[in-house]
């Protein structure tokens, strides 16, 4: 599963990370990427799945393109 | 569907390129008012160290979708004729410039109050991340208020 | 005293010119937010006569100190770093810019505030008149709204 | 006395007189020019003396530089 982290999150992860997580939705891969990547704990981010924004609860597959959002800061 | 637009530019926006963008609207006669808001990178001191640049960073395909969606519900709630809106990315130095909206319509009051709610909700709704650099290659994450 | 500004601009203000007020600011990286107003030349219908250009007289002595005073106001009332304000006077064509308002500040929203109230009081407050030119030599005087 | 007119006062009057008036004060001077100027009469404008905005009751001299000045219509 690819996922894509931006801003302070890509210092946590990395700015891409392809790895093997079985999770069903939002919720469980944030909860997995939590135990591999503790600093994770606490941070505010949104979700988006194949370049949309989604809530928890979102269901996930294999195929999706994962995007981690710290909070924005543009402008 | 809406085309989709290129909001982004690498690097400063350079005040040629808002003057280009005036002297489009020239023979837009029934414009009476434009609005632009600019942001321009500031030499901020945070604990001691000076912000040289900012570099700012998108996940294009989804800001490009936000912004499309921003502009369509500006559109439907503001009589301006046109709107435009480029926002840098890359490293940007103090000084220069890189947020640029610009609003026109016949009468000044819409072009202010939909420029005003542009900016606004550009900076709160679209992926776009600024980091703060120091001198000596620190930095830290940029963060709204 | 403050030093008596030129305000005034024979003929319409170029795109050039407001790129080089723009790039001026650059050197002044404590400045995070530029807000920019500009007054275009409509081609108004009226009663079917089309406005070819408007004529702008001042009677400058007064002019001048009465925008001394408003910038003295909005210095005091808004944390800006800089305004600029220029008016054309003379025949300036429909499609041409006539008025520029220009602030500057850390934040945006003190710039927003600052340029709106600058751009009513303008209108309202400085001896400032337009003929609208029609063809063949008819006008009418511009009523402010 | 010099008499400057401005916007559509310009029309009415001339863009600047120069006459003889004995008026000891903006409202006297007014009386009088609506008398040579009829269509001067209800019509709104304010008055600069010597490039100070002034109120009716405004003490005037021959020597001063006299302002009509109908409403702005600047921007």
């Amino acid at each position: 599963m690819k996922i894509k982290c931006f801003g302070p999150l890509s210092d946590i992860i990395a700015t891409e990370i392809d790895i093997k997580i079985s999770a069903e939705t939002v919720a469980s891969l944030i909860e997995i990427l939590e135990t591999q990547y503790p600093l994770l704990k606490g941070k505010t981010f949104s979700v988006a799945v194949n370049h949309k924004l989604v809530d928890k609860d979102f269901a996930i597959q294999e195929s999706d393109e994962i995007a981690l959002l710290a909070p924005f800061s543009g402008g | 569907m809406h085309k989709k637009r290129n909001s982004f530019i690498e690097g400063p926006i350079s005040p040629a390129f808002i003057a280009d963008a005036i002297a489009k609207h020239q023979s837009k006669t029934e414009i009476g008012a434009h609005h632009i808001f600019l942001g321009q990178v500031r030499k901020d001191t945070i604990q001691d160290r000076e912000v040289q640049a900012i570099e700012y960073t998108t996940y294009k395909d989804l800001a490009e979708d936000i912004i499309a969606e921003i502009r369509e519900a500006i559109f439907a709630k503001y009589e301006i004729n046109c709107m435009h809106i480029h926002h840098s990315l890359g490293k940007i130095d103090a000084g220069e410039i890189c947020f640029f909206v610009f609003t026109s319509s016949k009468h000044r009051k819409a072009t202010m109050d939909a420029c005003e709610e542009l900016v606004e909700r550009i900076k709160k709704e679209v992926p776009i991340w600024g980091k703060e650099l120091f001198n000596e290659s620190s930095y830290q994450w940029k963060e709204n208020k």
